[in-house]
């Protein structure tokens, strides 16, 4: 979410010699493929995989766009199957849309890492490695639900911007929000969809600050909506609230540290899983595990947790911001 | 189409005095086509006062509130604001037998290119005046390509609409990229006598869009060469001269509603402005614009696109889930269409068939 | 014999060919369109092979009755019956079953359909749902081979043919519906005189057979020939019934049309000699339409060219006016030249053209009158871009009085005119303007006759105030009657060229058909 | 539009005997267009050369292997099946002079409500069917909307589309659904003598579609409707009934084309087939349907179809970035229509203009 498109050094992680999987091995080629960005998360994530299999001398990084949808994706894919690379790293448009190339990649001997968003067959992958998106909704929700159980705001009025609702990523992180917030007694009063673009994020919020004249909280999934989110905000003259981010984008992070306005927090879901997903990617082609860990190879999933950045811990993570 | 309304109508539009003889008769007939536009108008106000009652009967607490129902239409216009600016393009674009595919992507290339670092170190004249040289740059494109290439205007801008979020894309490194400037920025919090700059800026728009219409050459050219091309042609009309300047004013408008945009979310991106093109054709063929051409009105247009921003913000009043609002948003498409087709004659009309007023007519 | 009340209730007894039975009859009908009251009290009495002539001026509603007899419109009032049965036809489908064909005024064609398919549409020889090409096109050929002309291969798209050819195929396909009555409208306007002589053949051999058929045209000469009896309408009304068609008198014909009496006659010529050169056209050529043409028109001066239809014409007048890029050749206005393929530039020099399909080339049909007017010069009126369309009104008015346009309010949408008045709306544009070369291509098609001598004498008085004219037309009475000089033009090249008096109509109709080749033809152009 | 290529083509497709006597001939009455549909396939048949070569070019590796190629293609032929399925259906809908902007969400509105728990519990045969009716049941509300309700087809579509995606979502609670049935999944996998499947059905739709706008009443019905409707109806065509079975007919190859991206995807989802409305369009327009309707062949939109896929999967191969992809896809439209528009004639023509074969055309 800002004007220079490298990625922050602290999303990758450099061949740093203490780090034992850091040594070089076997020359592993990993290819790539993510949908195609339009936004500043998913752009991230490109860059971040890019940057990160950069970093190690032993890889060679093949990149296939993925086109605007699961089909296209899926033709990018096949001709990528035609390089034979060692290992895949996939962030599928759909989890479930693209199983069944999961299912052929594996078949025929090459390791899948899914970024993301999951397969529903456990066949069809390697290893999983994705964050939390119901877990960010639960996040926002206590953020929200101590906040105003703190300020013993009774029934409170909380409103949900979303993003593209057609994604099931959207419905997960709205369920997860949904169910935090039951556990204080509190609900959604209104809940707008947004694009994950800003312009949309401004509509919506415009609109959803029409329909409640007075609000207790918000939580917008996606910093950089939240953009339009909270243009819409101060142009509507509206601080009797505060709002809780999502992804944990720099800007948000700065907003946040400098508290000038009504984010007071965001909930993560950070492109740095791209790194690790390349450097995991690179293990499990190498053979070897990681080193921290007992097991001789890489486990089979992991999960990102969601973090909660407020005022206090800006500072740290900053550094990962996109 | 072939069952458009527009040959109905010539049957069925019933003309006050049907009796009268054919010398004298002609007045009543133009009177009636020229209401046409009127009576369109006039349904679409119908809509608007409907969506303003089932929010009332919704949520009557807001709607008793005489301030917060001021404050919601100014919201309301504001969201119709840049649609609004670039329907009153594309109507120019329809009437002159064209269409418009691209304008979405031409807001976001024009958006981004304003909102590059390089280009806002100029200030806000500099980002201003980007956004509209690259609106009618990316338009005499689109013109060049139609008129001189003999493309079909749906492929043209088509093509252009993908190249153009393509560049944007790759301008922007697919970022959003902030606006720094708080001149531009302060555009969309600015209000003037309490109504938003935004809307004036529509407003004006929009009558100048008006009186370049039915007032000027130029308004005149695009209803002749929308209505038959090779007639204008063989009237000495510069016909592709003219298309270009059509696509370069689509443009245009582009530009001046990526400035608007870009204001209101204090950024731009490649993604802005996703499917402008389908709502701005849609507003203006509602508003009784002819989809072939050489027919529409600016104030139709007008309406069309509140319409439309009137029933997103009743979503939000009404707190329907995004599945059941494209459920009802379809069916008052519909229902907003249908009800402009009603007009007194066919009420009375039935009247008559159903022998309710038969004497009258008779004498 | 009904020479007395024009309004007689009783309809003639037989006139020359009235024996046959009567098969139609309508009485009262009343049709009304919003503000228009188009039919009022229709009578009518069609009889079993007899040629039924509909005569009336622009707008008597001579199309709107047709084409309640077709099912296209339900009569608001009055009685169809239909041998000998009362009938209301719930749409063409029905009068075509009942034996009931038509040709409408308006090609009513499609062009991405061959001939073949066109002429059964609606009704292809088929077998679950699958057409019979092969039969359709047998069928069709047939069909023009008995409309005598063979040559039109079945399996064309009628886009590719001209609009003569059209109106064959329109011809052939109210001959596919074994019908009992065939209407014509107009189907004269766009055939040369061969062509006309073709058509009647084709009548007489219905008739023959007993079929009737109502035909409707504006050359009075065409009734006397092929016509039995003659109806005759006026502002919606039946004004004679039943009149015989050859014993009947043009005056009492034309004052029953129009009211009043008016002679079918050119303006005389002026004595004076032509002014200035305004055209020059020199070897102007395009290839696989004409070549090496070579005419000037002097101010002041009408020049009629004669030709058989495809012999280039129109492609000649185009081309002059820059709608089509010249190949070879030059257009010199004025002692400049005009830039080839450049209508606008055209336009600016002074060349204004009436072309010759209305619908597709010429009118913004949605618009007012006064638009359609205007549309050449509306920027003459404007000030700084704006325009003024009061003053375009006025003007437009002017026009409209002066060629009887019916009705004359030019508010009016030109969708709604009759045909003919269509036309006049073309013509009377190029009056405003400050045209002063003025091409005509079929001028007078579908224009009645009052309207016809009106527009002549605004043709000749134009010519009067230093207008040059050149004039395409396919009547040859026409382009000797009003013309000064003549060419004659056949398979794309100028074969004759001569003083309109120096040359009678079977010089011309010689020269276009047969081979007669005068060589003087060169010399005579350079004078 | 005002400037079209129509127009001109009329100007410039030169006569085959140019100075033949009239009288004896006929000959020489007409020009020749029946070559015009072949010129613009022959157009886009060298389009996909040009691609070829230049995935040759790119990739000689690739290219080399024989295997690869012929596997290459058939991924190429595959990716177009589905959408091939729909052009079938829009060219039809488009040559009876109307749109179907709904294609995309009928595919999806069919996928979903074929892939719900309740309906594959009745198997393949259950999923087809309630594909296909569903299908054809929304094609008929659109048919309704248009010849009965007199709705403008893009309307009537556009609000079809919003109205068919929000009850597809409420439908799959916007989750995406899994397809657990065998059979259906198997029918992409599945290859008959080495071409897959879904190829063979994409073959089959447009043989059908082929034989049913050429040989039947109802294809050339349509075409007359699309080119004349007044005309058409002068003929005694029930053209509104005619208009209904268009649409219907559009809407059963948006079900067959749903259970073929299901298959794919083995699931389906509110958001599947998104823009397939435009895609279908262009794919019908570049194969030289014409969009006011009355002329289109179904050839040349499964050429156009060919063509987009073929782009995207060079894209693919060449790897590059997306955002220049857009750039150059756009160009590639561009290109691909001004090919076809390069003839024999033009070339002659300029030749002749610049005296290089002047003496000739003077015989
Ligand atoms: N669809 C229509 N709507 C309104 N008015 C109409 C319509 N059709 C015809 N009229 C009017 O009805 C009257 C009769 O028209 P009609 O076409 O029958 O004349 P016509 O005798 O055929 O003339 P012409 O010789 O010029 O063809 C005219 O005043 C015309 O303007
Ligand atoms: N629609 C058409 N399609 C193809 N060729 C045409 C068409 N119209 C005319 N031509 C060709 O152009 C030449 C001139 O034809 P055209 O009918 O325009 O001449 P004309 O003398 O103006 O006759 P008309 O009396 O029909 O106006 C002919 O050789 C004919 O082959
Ligand atoms: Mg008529
Ligand atoms: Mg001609």
């Amino acid at each position: 979410t800002s004007n220079e498109q490298t990625p922050t050094p602290a999303q990758t992680k450099g061949a740093d010699d203490t780090n034992p999987n850091a040594a070089a091995g076997k020359a592993v080629t990993i290819g790539f493929s993510a949908p195609a960005a339009d936004h500043g998360w998913i752009a991230a994530i490109t860059n971040n995989a890019k940057a990160q299999a950069g970093a190690y001398k032993d890889v060679t990084f093949k990149q296939v766009e993925a086109g605007k949808d699961a089909a296209a994706q899926r033709a990018a894919l096949d001709t990528l199957i035609a390089e034979k690379p060692d290992v895949i790293v996939l962030l599928p448009h759909d989890g479930k849309e693209l199983n069944a190339f999961g299912l052929k990649a594996m078949e025929a001997g090459i390791p899948v890492v899914n970024l993301d968003r999951a397969f529903p067959d456990a066949l069809a992958y390697r290893l999983q490695i994705k964050g939390d998106n119901y877990g960010m909704g639960v996040a926002a929700g206590h953020y929200i639900g101590k906040a105003l159980k703190a300020k013993n705001v009774a029934s409170p009025i909380i409103g949900e911007i979303a993003g593209m609702d057609e994604l099931e990523l959207t419905q997960e992180r709205s369920a997860g929000f949904k169910a935090a917030l039951a556990t204080y007694g509190f609900a959604v009063a209104n809940r707008r969809a947004a694009r994950f673009t800003a312009d949309s994020g401004q509509k919506e919020a415009q609109n959803l600050l029409q329909a409640l004249p007075k609000i207790d909280a918000v939580w917008n999934h996606d910093d950089d909506q939240g953009i339009g989110v909270l243009a819409a905000i101060t142009a509507a003259n509206r601080s009797e609230f505060f709002m809780v981010g999502g992804a944990g984008s720099k800007k948000a992070i700065e907003d946040i540290a400098a508290d000038k306005t009504v984010l007071k927090a965001t909930v993560t879901y950070s492109p740095s899983m791209a790194s690790s997903a390349i450097s995991l990617a690179r293990l499990i082609a190498q053979g070897r595990g990681m080193s921290d860990l007992v097991e001789l190879q890489v486990p089979k999933e992991v999960i990102l947790a969601s973090e909660t950045i407020t005022k206090e811990n800006a500072s740290t993570y900053l550094k990962l911001g996109f | 189409m072939s069952v458009s309304s527009e040959q109905k109508v010539e049957h069925e539009v019933a003309g006050p005095a049907p009796h009268a003889a054919p010398a004298a008769a002609g007045t009543s007939w133009w009177k009636d086509e020229a209401q046409e536009p009127l009576r369109r108008n006039l349904g679409l106000v119908g809509v608007l006062l409907a969506l303003f009652a089932i929010g009332a009967y919704i949520r009557p607490d807001l709607y008793s509130d005489a301030d917060w129902v001021v404050n919601n239409i100014m919201v309301i216009l504001t969201q119709a604001a840049a649609i609004g600016v670039v329907t009153v393009g594309m109507t120019f674009v329809i009437i002159g037998g064209g269409i418009d595919l691209s304008v979405g992507a031409l807001i976001a290339l024009s958006g981004v290119w304003a909102t590059t670092l390089a280009t806002q170190s100029f200030g806000p004249v500099g980002m201003i005046f980007t956004a509209v040289a690259v609106g009618i740059g990316a338009g005499l494109v689109n013109g060049a390509l139609i008129a001189y290439g003999r493309l079909v205007p749906f492929i043209a801008t088509l093509a252009m609409l993908v190249a153009a979020r393509g560049l944007a894309a790759q301008i922007s490194g697919k970022q959003t990229q902030i606006s720094a400037d708080q001149f531009i920025n302060s555009l969309a919090t600015t209000r003037i006598g309490g109504i938003p700059l935004l809307v004036i800026i529509l407003l004006v728009v929009a009558g100048l869009g008006w009186v370049l219409l039915n007032r000027t050459t130029f308004g005149r050219r695009t209803v002749a060469i929308g209505g038959n091309a090779e007639a204008a042609r063989l009237a000495g009309i510069n016909v592709r001269g003219h298309t270009m300047l059509l696509y370069a004013l689509s443009g245009l408008c582009c530009g001046i509603a990526a400035i608007m945009l870009t204001s209101l979310a204090t950024s731009s991106q490649a993604a802005a402005a996703e499917l402008y093109e389908l709502d701005a054709i849609a507003a203006a063929i509602i508003g009784g614009t002819l989809l072939s051409g050489g027919r529409g009105t600016i104030v139709g247009s007008l309406f069309g696109v509140i319409v439309f921003s009137a029933i997103t913000n009743l979503f939000a009043i009404a707190n329907l889930p995004t599945e059941v609002q494209n459920m009802v948003k379809g069916a008052i498409i519909v229902v907003a269409v249908l009800l402009q087709q009603v007009r007194f004659s066919s009420i009375t009309q039935f009247a008559r068939r159903h022998g309710l007023t038969r004497a009258k007519p008779q004498t | 014999m009904s020479e007395e009340s024009s309004m007689s209730e009783q309809p003639a007894a037989a006139a020359e060919a009235g024996t046959g039975e009567v098969v139609l009859r309508l009485s009262g009908v009343v049709k009304t369109f919003p503000g228009v009251r188009a039919l009022d009290g229709v009578e009518l009495e069609v009889r079993a092979g007899e040629v039924h002539c509909l005569l009336g001026q622009n707008g008597a509603g001579k199309s709107t009755l047709i084409k309640v007899l077709a099912g296209v419109h339900r009569p608001d009032e009055g009685d169809v019956q239909w041998l000998g049965e009362q009938v209301a036809f719930s749409g063409p489908q029905a009068a075509m079953k009942a034996g009931i064909a038509t040709i409408y005024q308006e090609l009513d064609l499609v062009d991405y359909l061959s001939v073949a398919e066109n002429i059964y549409l609606g009704h292809e020889p088929r077998s679950l749902g699958f057409v019979h090409k092969g039969q359709a096109a047998r069928q069709a050929r047939e069909l023009l081979g008995r409309l005598g002309h063979g040559e039109i291969p079945a399996h064309r798209l009628v886009k590719s043919l001209p609009a003569a050819g059209k109106q064959i195929v329109s011809m052939a396909r109210a001959l596919s519906h074994s019908a009992k009555l065939i209407i014509m409208d107009e189907p004269s306007a766009v055939l040369a005189h061969d062509e006309v002589g073709n058509l009647f053949r084709i009548i007489r051999e219905l008739t023959a057979q007993g079929i009737a058929v109502v035909y409707i045209s504006h050359r009075l000469e065409e009734i006397r020939e092929i016509g039995d009896r003659v109806t005759v309408l006026k502002d919606g009304r039946t004004s004679a019934v039943n009149l015989p068609a050859r014993t009947t008198p043009t005056r009492d014909l034309v004052s029953r049309m129009t009211g009043r009496s008016i002679e079918y006659v050119f303006p005389p010529r002026p004595d004076t000699e032509p002014g200035e050169k305004l055209l020059e056209v020199r070897g102007l050529g395009r290839s696989g339409e004409f070549a090496g043409v070579d005419l000037d028109v002097h101010s002041g001066e009408i020049v009629g060219i004669a030709g058989l239809v495809g012999s280039g014409r129109s492609e000649l007048l185009e081309t002059v006016f820059g709608a089509r890029q010249a190949e070879a050749g030059t257009v010199v206005m004025d002692g400049r030249g005009l830039p080839p393929g450049n209508v606008a530039a055209a336009v600016r020099a002074g060349l204004g053209m009436a072309p010759e399909e209305r619908k597709s080339q010429a009118l913004l049909l949605g618009q007012p009158i006064y638009r359609n007017m205007t549309l050449t010069n509306f920027s003459s009126y404007a000030t700084a871009g704006f325009t003024d369309t009061g003053k375009e009104q006025a003007e437009a008015m002017r026009v409209a009085d002066q060629l009887e346009l019916r009705p004359r309010d030019v508010r009016r949408a030109v969708r709604t005119l009759s045909g003919g008045n269509q036309q006049k709306v073309v013509v009377g544009r190029w009056l405003l303007g400050g045209t002063r070369l003025l091409l005509l291509d079929e001028p007078t098609r579908g224009v009645d006759v009052g309207a016809r001598a009106e527009l002549y004498q605004v043709i000749r008085d134009l010519a009067a105030n230093g207008v040059g004219v050149l004039l395409v037309s396919s009547e040859v009475p026409e382009v000797l009657g009003l013309s000064d000089r003549v060419l004659v033009m056949r398979e794309g090249r100028v074969v004759r060229t001569a003083q309109a008096t120096e040359l009678s109509e079977e010089d011309v109709l010689d020269l276009v058909m047969a081979g007669s080749l005068t060589a003087a033809t060169t010399e005579e152009v350079a004078a």
